[in-house]
């Protein structure tokens, strides 16, 4: 089987042109290019449709971080890391403790939240009872703060990862055993990429994190200390 | 602690402590702000650079940024120090290092021979008094050669990383952009994938993709797949084809736990990687990442600004003897560094200190979407960091990471820098390029080269 | 009116005439915003580079930005239109003349061979698809030579006005600010004073300053006072030893009117000034100074972006075969160009414009203490014209001008750049240095210059 | 009689070295400029002493551009020419307005200002019967403005000029005949560099402006249709 240059491209979401012959840049590639900034510089300013998330998953608890806004939000990450003084937050000591937030992407959230919440509480029992919070102006770090006042044994955070040129939705997943503020991000996993063009799918990401959260419940850790090795997506992913 | 002072205008500016003058002395970053230690304004910040121009060399050698006791980032700089190679500066302060380096004394041998007696601290410091043209001018006067399946960082050379990344670490849409990089004359420094997941089976099948490749085509490069230091010695020990070994680093201790490494895991992984003995030309087998905002990012900065803390990275670089290292300089955001501004100036630092310190420095030329900046800034730093002699670039399709969300440089940018400058690539590298496009090029007798990666059965 | 329209994003967005539609693609500058015509978002800008991109060019010869019947500049630009040179561009659109200009068609001789039938708004047009690397990428491809005392423009060489202002105009000052520029090999392209006053009696006596100095050290170079036109008129009638003839100039009849000249006064200098045949090597003896920002500030600007204004204003200099013209890219301040990089920006656009119309083309590579800029950003911008060929640069002592106001770069900043590009004077000049030199250099013998230039008794 | 290279130094306020072979710029001199250029920065935010300047002058008229504060100033331009709305100006139609002005240095005013007005006023008889006005956020051609008010024949306007590293406290002034809205800066004459630094002094650019208020009255005109044939000053500047 012969591959033509344009089925090439189609294997890929990278902007690759295959003709380095035809230097230099075609102006239509500048200005797709330029076009595509725009609108990435322009979704971390979009607001997210916590209403519409909400439909979707159930019932969220509505929590902020210290900035004020997004122009503060990019500045301070301290801020974005600390909960809001107003905040309360019941102590309820579950095992998992779901925390849906915005960070530098909101319409990732929109877009990719309720499907990994529905996979995750198919598969995963400690889902299903996880209280889910909606945070706003949020950094990673804040899910560590979250998931302290909670009492929670481990702490779920989906985040909007900042947006790119070709992906501007894309969502990342941090699983923290133990949380407390200032813990260390060597102590998460991550599970990144998760979107729909040329992505992690929800459904994948659910699997993986499901395996995750079962390793971290048997051996009491996240972090460089517990490998991936989870089984099916690497086959998956070599395809056919 | 020290206290330091300087006048201005007749007022007397004070600062307790080396870390303080160091920051104050530094020019404008959002994350010395962000950090509460910049200068509180332009005057003071002229005082802090008065003072930190008399200020003797040694001093830093007896008053540590960051503790010595607690910190083995300090203990490796200091006990690593070659009094030998100090020798000529000891009686040196920093304004007068400032002038050797632009004098005619300081060339391609003398700077070598100069490089162990530098402290990173030291090296931050007179970066601090040195304009844009000083840093371009000193590091264009360096030369670190390095070599493992090919020859790097010689005068007159330009590498680059191939970078490949895919969002779902599709090994075709990977060779897919291998094969255009190729096409362009990229990948001599490396070709190197930021692995999406961390999935360890999905990592030891990117270095069979990668391994294969190469193999295949027989291009004289090393690849890599940048995934946690500890996932290649995990895979290492199940003989996955590793040539280079990558870690994202800092300069504080703190920091670096913070990205779970440590020295020992470094010394480990190092002599690791040599002897496995993949190299043929020369035996460097370690590959860094750094950036300035790391360490605040994980609240381990200690009160020294981020430019000090980025050179003090590249002492830990240094100790094992890496292939490539490079800043990655604007890649987090705007809270470190605010727009194409700062970015291009750090660049400048970044690639003068480690130069200065003797690493094979490249650089990612890259911004972020929530910063202040575009293309027209990333091809003023390209630009410049050639003129200033940078070892490599990394360049990605199109200028866009599609897994990273960020812009690099692209392919077609390589091509104007080697246009305007003359520069080439690894001379194994030309040498394997000029052979294939005799052959009437990678994509003649498409097929076999398609198949040979993997791109049809 | 043309309408014109592009879509971004699904969105069309429409642009009602020519004028609205380079302003609107034209990048970030703060005075275009002052103005009211800036782009209102990314978007639209983009919208605005693709409906550019498809525009014929000959649209440029049959919509005027400002009208042909009451602006003199628009009927010189359509009035000497060559269309013979134009001819292999005639069925080309804006995005067709960006391709060819980047490809390897375009060489230093059809460049040279286009420039007569290329107008200002067309070179305008393509530079607002352009990235600086296209910038400086075309101009360096081109090759402007002009000659009075000396032959300037040719490639491999960087030449330098020595600018040595004085507050009050005192000879002696001036004679050391000269004698400062001299040793370090500045002042091929001209030495020109910007005169404090207007007074004609004082223009006068410093004309022969200058030309005592020039004479009796037997310098291969040109001067010049930089004072209005129609003073220098007045001053040749009274015999003044004048080389070149001076004029600030823009690119709308009503602001040259604002600057108290027209295109008739430019001829009658013009026509003068050759004349006096003074010239030796060659007969170029007008300058002229532009910048962006000009016309808006004499609200004469039209609607029209001040980048297209400045390129129309190349038109007006290229009608009198100028030895130098040079854009004052940072000068006025941050309302029309806000900070260090739209300073960088609109001097490489500037650069590229002028040279792409056939001009001897330099820059004043400056800023003003009001703006957000600083030396690294004067850094940044000198080394990326000098990579993109410039003709010459400005200098003045130590980079700061005690009469204007403003800094620019100082005779050091012509040392780094010699040293890092190799870069050399006019022939005749470095001859004439190296004479200087080997007789022990400027200040050996140092009673004699000093006296020969009037500074000892 | 040789001369130093200090000497030679001294002949000019330029940042002369005179010793090329020792390139590159000592750092003295790197920190020197950049400490110049922090204080030039703050000489255009610097509050203008309208008091001192009335106790030296007399009387003053304050009025306003249209520009809100120095920020603004900086940026629009436009605004720095237009009267504020609120001022208002006696339509007296005197043979000369003076307008002191901020401009780019306030501090150049209050040191230069007094000085040029007293002298002005001992040898021009139109400066003595001169209404005065204190402008704030003003650029030059607010003075056509507040002229074209006061129904003056002419308008003199004093203003601080952008401030350099070397001298940051420079004063010019601008006469205009017939002063109106929209008159174009080539109907005007100049003098500048007005200051104790090696520039004019006060009491040279006093007797140029009074020579071109006498010419202006006598033809009609300033601007480049005036020549400035003033005599004494040239010969003066070439000293002993
Ligand atoms: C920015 C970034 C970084 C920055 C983080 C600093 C900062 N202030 O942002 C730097 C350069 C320091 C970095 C370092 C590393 N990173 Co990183 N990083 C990213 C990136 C590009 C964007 C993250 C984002 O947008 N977050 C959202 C914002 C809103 O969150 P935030 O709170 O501002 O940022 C926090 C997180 O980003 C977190 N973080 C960043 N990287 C990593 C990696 C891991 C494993 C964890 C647990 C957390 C983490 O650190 C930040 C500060 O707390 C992602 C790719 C992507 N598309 O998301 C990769 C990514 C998350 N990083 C990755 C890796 C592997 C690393 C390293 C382990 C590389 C190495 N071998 O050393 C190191 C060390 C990470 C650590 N333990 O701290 C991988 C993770 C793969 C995986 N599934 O586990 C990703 C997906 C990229 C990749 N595929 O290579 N990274
Ligand atoms: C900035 C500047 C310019 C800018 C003005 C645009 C602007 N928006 O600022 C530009 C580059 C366009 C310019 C052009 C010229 N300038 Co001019 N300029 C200056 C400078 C450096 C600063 C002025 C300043 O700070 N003004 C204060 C601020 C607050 O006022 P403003 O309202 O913002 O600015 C207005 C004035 O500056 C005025 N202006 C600027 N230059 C001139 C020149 C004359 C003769 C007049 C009447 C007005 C005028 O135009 C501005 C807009 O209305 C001065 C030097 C200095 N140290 O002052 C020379 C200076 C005033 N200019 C001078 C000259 C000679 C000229 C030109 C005539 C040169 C030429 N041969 O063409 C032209 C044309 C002037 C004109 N008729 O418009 C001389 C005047 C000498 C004299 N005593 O008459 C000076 C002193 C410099 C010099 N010695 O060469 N200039």
């Amino acid at each position: 089987m012969i591959v033509s240059p344009a089925g090439l491209m189609g294997l890929t979401p990278a902007r690759v042109r295959l003709d380095a012959a035809g230097t230099p840049l075609p102006l239509s590639r500048l200005l797709a290019f330029q076009e595509d900034h725009a609108s990435a510089r322009d979704a971390i300013f979009e607001p997210l449709d916590w209403a519409g998330i909400e439909t979707a998953v159930g019932p969220l608890h509505h929590i902020r971080s210290q900035a004020r806004n997004r122009q503060e939000y990019l500045r301070r990450p301290d801020l974005g890391r600390k909960l809001h003084p107003e905040v309360t937050i019941a102590p309820s000591a579950p095992d998992l403790a779901i925390v849906l937030a915005d960070g530098l992407s909101p319409p990732a959230l929109a877009l990719q939240a309720p499907d990994l919440v529905r996979a995750l509480r198919n598969s995963c029992p400690e889902a299903r009872q996880a209280p889910v919070f909606a945070a706003s102006e949020a950094r990673v770090a804040l899910g560590d703060a979250v998931g302290h006042a909670a009492h929670a044994k481990m702490v779920l955070i989906l985040i909007g990862e900042r947006p790119g040129l070709t992906v501007s939705n894309s969502m990342g997943a941090y699983l923290t055993y133990a949380p407390r503020p200032g813990i260390r991000d060597s102590a998460r996993n991550c599970v990144s990429n998760i979107h729909d063009k040329g992505g992690l799918s929800a459904q994948e990401a659910a699997a993986r994190l499901a395996w995750l959260i079962e390793m971290a419940q048997a051996t009491g850790q996240t972090g460089v200390g517990l490998k991936d090795a989870s089984p099916g997506i690497g086959a998956e992913i070599q395809g056919p | 602690m020290g206290t330091y002072s300087g006048i201005v205008q007749g007022e007397r500016f004070t600062f307790d402590g080396l870390a303080r003058l160091l920051a104050v002395a530094t020019p404008e970053k959002s994350g010395d702000q962000l950090a509460g230690i910049a200068a509180s304004s332009a005057r003071e910040r002229v005082a802090a650079r008065r003072a930190l121009a008399d200020l003797p060399l040694r001093t830093f050698l007896q008053e540590a940024v960051v503790p010595y006791e607690s910190d083995d980032v300090t203990r490796l700089i200091i006990d690593t120090h070659d009094e030998r190679a100090f020798a000529p500066f000891a009686a040196m302060c920093v304004g007068d290092l400032r002038d050797w380096l632009l004098g005619e004394q300081a060339n391609t041998a003398s700077l070598r021979a100069a490089a162990p007696g530098l402290t990173s601290e030291m090296v931050a410091a007179v970066s601090k008094l040195m304009r844009n043209q000083d840093l371009i001018r000193v590091a264009r006067k360096c030369e670190v050669e390095t070599a493992f399946r090919n020859s790097l960082g010689r005068k007159g050379q330009l590498s680059t990383r191939l970078q490949p990344n895919h969002p779902a670490d599709d090994p075709r849409g990977i060779a897919v952009a291998i094969l255009d990089g190729l096409l362009f004359g990229a990948g001599d420094a490396v070709i190197g994938i930021n692995p999406a997941t961390d999935n360890l089976e999905n990592g030891y099948s990117l270095m069979c993709v990668l391994d294969d490749i190469r193999g295949s085509l027989g291009i004289p490069t090393q690849t890599c797949v940048l995934t946690h230091v500890t996932n290649a010695l995990a895979l290492l020990e199940r003989n996955a084809p590793i040539d280079l070994i990558f870690q994202s680093i800092a300069g504080t201790q703190d920091a670096n736990d913070g990205f779970g490494v440590s020295l020992e895991i470094l010394q480990e992984a190092w002599e690791a990687g040599l002897s496995a003995g993949r190299g043929t030309v020369g035996q460097n087998v370690m590959y860094f990442e750094t950036g300035q905002g790391a360490a605040l990012s994980a609240d381990a900065h200690h009160g020294v600004d981020q430019q000090t803390l980025e050179a003090r990275a590249y002492a830990v670089a240094r100790a094992y003897d890496p292939l490539l290292v490079n800043t990655v300089v604007g890649f987090i955001g705007p809270e470190y560094l605010y727009d194409g501004r700062q970015i291009i100036r750090a660049g400048l630092e970044d690639h003068f200190c480690g130069k200065l310190l003797g690493l094979p420095m490249g650089v990612d030329v890259c911004y972020t979407n929530h910063v202040q900046a575009d293309q027209d800034d990333m091809d003023v730093l390209a630009t410049l960091l050639t003129s200033a002699g940078v070892n490599f670039l990394i360049t990605v399709p199109g200028a866009d990471d599609p897994m990273l969300g960020y812009q690099s440089l692209g392919f077609e940018d390589l091509a104007y820098l080697r246009e305007t400058t003359g520069l080439r690539a690894a001379p194994e590298f030309e040498t394997w390029l000029e052979a294939m496009r005799r052959g009437g090029g990678l994509l003649a007798g498409q097929s076999a080269v398609l198949e040979d990666i993997g791109l049809v059965a």
